[in-house]
């Protein structure tokens, strides 16, 4: 087995490993060694060899890899000291740290393929999509989930965009503004007018300064706020749409 | 019944079938023709019929729903002698969502607390007494007492409601502003007004 | 049949009904419990019949939909036999599926929550700032308060939205570490390994 070990490098190099204990599973097996006694020579040279074929895309994760190289290299090195006679039973196998690594890691991977696979079925059904279900009223259906609770990640969100935005408005601040809101109340209108209803992104012309954005922002928010337009949204990253008042 | 009108008959089960998914699946109501469409190989006024069949279905198996008509298209809803029953489930538990602007000041207080509603509105850049007031009736707010200084003004804290409701198992679980990056950050190109949707899956780089 | 049991029948029905309107009518699973709340004259192992009651119903009459246990609840859904006809309504609009790097991250804060990044990180072999922030995003994960120790990390967990995603019933759904078919051979030394590592589960030689 160990003696035909470079032949593997050339296919290894052409797949996508995203971190070394991935790449370690993926040897391990491909060798069909016994975990409890890996040849650590062979696999760490054929590590090695994907570790220097790695594409200068996949650079953002070398260091972990090369740290696992190191690891194996000390391991290599370590295997190769001899062994002092004394207590053996005590004396810890080099290899045995990493191996426990491996094995809880390929049982995340495991795991991960139930989840996976519970994914696919959850994936075939689905539950009831609209949720005001009361037969009396007459004023037709009400909008989607209109009650959806604010989660931690929607405060966090507002927090964290906040910071940005001031920490923006002051580079920003002396930049005269260049457009009125009445301008961009305006622009929405005739949006609307022509044709009936927007997604939001429509009204943000891209390639604007970002100080028009803020000002059809505001418009907008004016415009909800005098009831001339209707903002709603499905659901939390859904799109969400402008209607003029008048369409019920 | 010959082979043919049972196949007719399957046939007609399987499509019935069908409708009632969809009707049961649609968050809006589904016109015939929006039906007719998915079916492929029924007409508006065959739906129809399936849909009068399935209500009759309700109907006989004493179930707690029916199919009502609503703005030109066809809902299942529940049934109006049931409808307290389904109303003590949007009791109290589940009071309006938040507004964005109730979010952004509620995440200000939580971050700056004590905090005056001067701070507020500056950080804001307008004015928030509704907010405030709206945040303190839900009991996400509290007033902690007042400021020192000029007219010793109120200060805002949050409650424990507060943490409660996001699921916070204590203040000092808030990110601090470098994990806020962390967990927020990049998200530059998306803020731009989510020109894409941003749920694109996979993460590669991670 | 005596009036008595007639009297009787009359309110299984009638509560069966009811419980048929909130299941109906919820946006997500309800648990016996909170249904029994509701009804007042019932206990949770009661609602737990009349649910599987109407399951049962559902079969026999083929309807399009059935009852699941999901997220410590029960909810109302589609048959997975109809998924592509309720999928032709909603688009290609559902969200994606998690990326490999995600639902491995979510498998080890599902078993070890509450979890830091660290450890995560450590377990991976890879950083998981990018999975995490889309994690939290996603409802997935949510942060489960701040560890003891130097700098107080973040812990994570996972959330109710969490077993809603995967159908899961409840985090005990998922096979314990000692059910998975682990590959790497050696049974008896991976036992001894589990004995070292974990609380000692008791599952006496395999």
């Amino acid at each position: 087995m160990a003696g035909e070990s470079t032949g593997h490098s050339v296919r290894l190099e052409s797949l996508d490993f995203e971190g070394p204990l991935e790449l370690l599973v993926y040897l391990v097996q491909k060798n069909e060694v016994d975990i409890w006694d890996i040849p650590i020579a062979l696999i760490a040279e054929q590590f090695m060899a994907y570790v220097q074929a790695m594409t200068p895309e996949r650079l953002e994760s070398a260091g972990e890899f090369l740290l696992m190289a190191a690891t194996l290299l000390r391991i290599k090195s370590s295997m190769l000291l001899p062994r002092p006679e004394i207590d053996e039973e005590e004396l810890e196998d080099p290899r045995r740290e990493l191996v426990l690594k491996i094995i809880e890691y390929q049982q995340f991977r495991e795991i991960a393929d139930h989840l996976r696979e519970h994914e696919s079925d959850r994936r075939l059904v689905f539950s009831k999509g609209y949720r005001e279900a009361m037969e009396g009223g007459e004023d037709g259906p009400a909008e989607p989930d209109p009650e959806r609770r604010a989660s931690l990640s929607d405060l966090l969100r507002a927090f964290a965009e906040l910071m940005r935005d001031q920490a923006r408005e002051r580079l920003h601040r002396l930049e005269p503004i260049p457009v009125t809101i009445e301008e961009k109340a305006a622009f929405v209108r005739e949006l609307l007018a022509r044709q009936g209803r927007a997604t939001f992104e429509e009204l943000f012309v891209p390639g604007e300064p970002r100080t028009h954005w803020i000002v059809t922002f505001v418009a907008l928010l004016e415009m909800a706020r005098e009831g001339e337009i209707r903002l709603r949204q499905g659901e939390t990253f859904g799109q969400i749409h402008v209607y003029p008042r008048e369409v019920a | 019944m010959g082979e043919r009108d049972e196949l007719f008959d399957q046939d007609a089960g399987r499509r019935k079938t069908i409708v009632e998914a969809l009707l049961f699946a649609a968050e809006e109501p589904l016109s015939a023709r929006r039906i007719a469409g998915i079916l492929d190989d029924a007409t508006p006024s065959l739906v129809v019929d399936l849909i009068a069949d399935l209500d009759a279905d309700y109907l006989r198996e004493g179930r707690a729903f029916r199919i009502r008509e609503i703005a030109g298209g066809y809902q299942i809803v529940t049934r109006p002698d049931l409808a307290e029953w389904v109303a003590s489930l949007h009791g109290p538990g589940s009071p309006p969502r938040l507004s964005q602007a109730a979010l952004e000041t509620l995440a200000i207080v939580a971050y700056k607390q004590p905090v005056t509603r001067a701070e507020l509105e500056s950080i804001r850049g307008v004015g928030v007494d509704g907010v405030l007031r709206t945040l303190v009736e839900r009991e996400l707010v509290r007033i902690a007492g007042r400021a020192e200084g000029i007219g010793r003004p109120l200060l805002y804290g949050t409650t424990d409601h507060f943490l409660e409701y996001f699921g916070l198992p204590g203040l000092d679980a808030l990110p601090r502003p470098d994990e806020l990056e962390v967990l927020f950050a990049d998200r530059e190109r998306q803020t731009e007004l989510e020109l894409e949707d941003e749920e694109a899956g996979g993460e590669p780089g991670a």
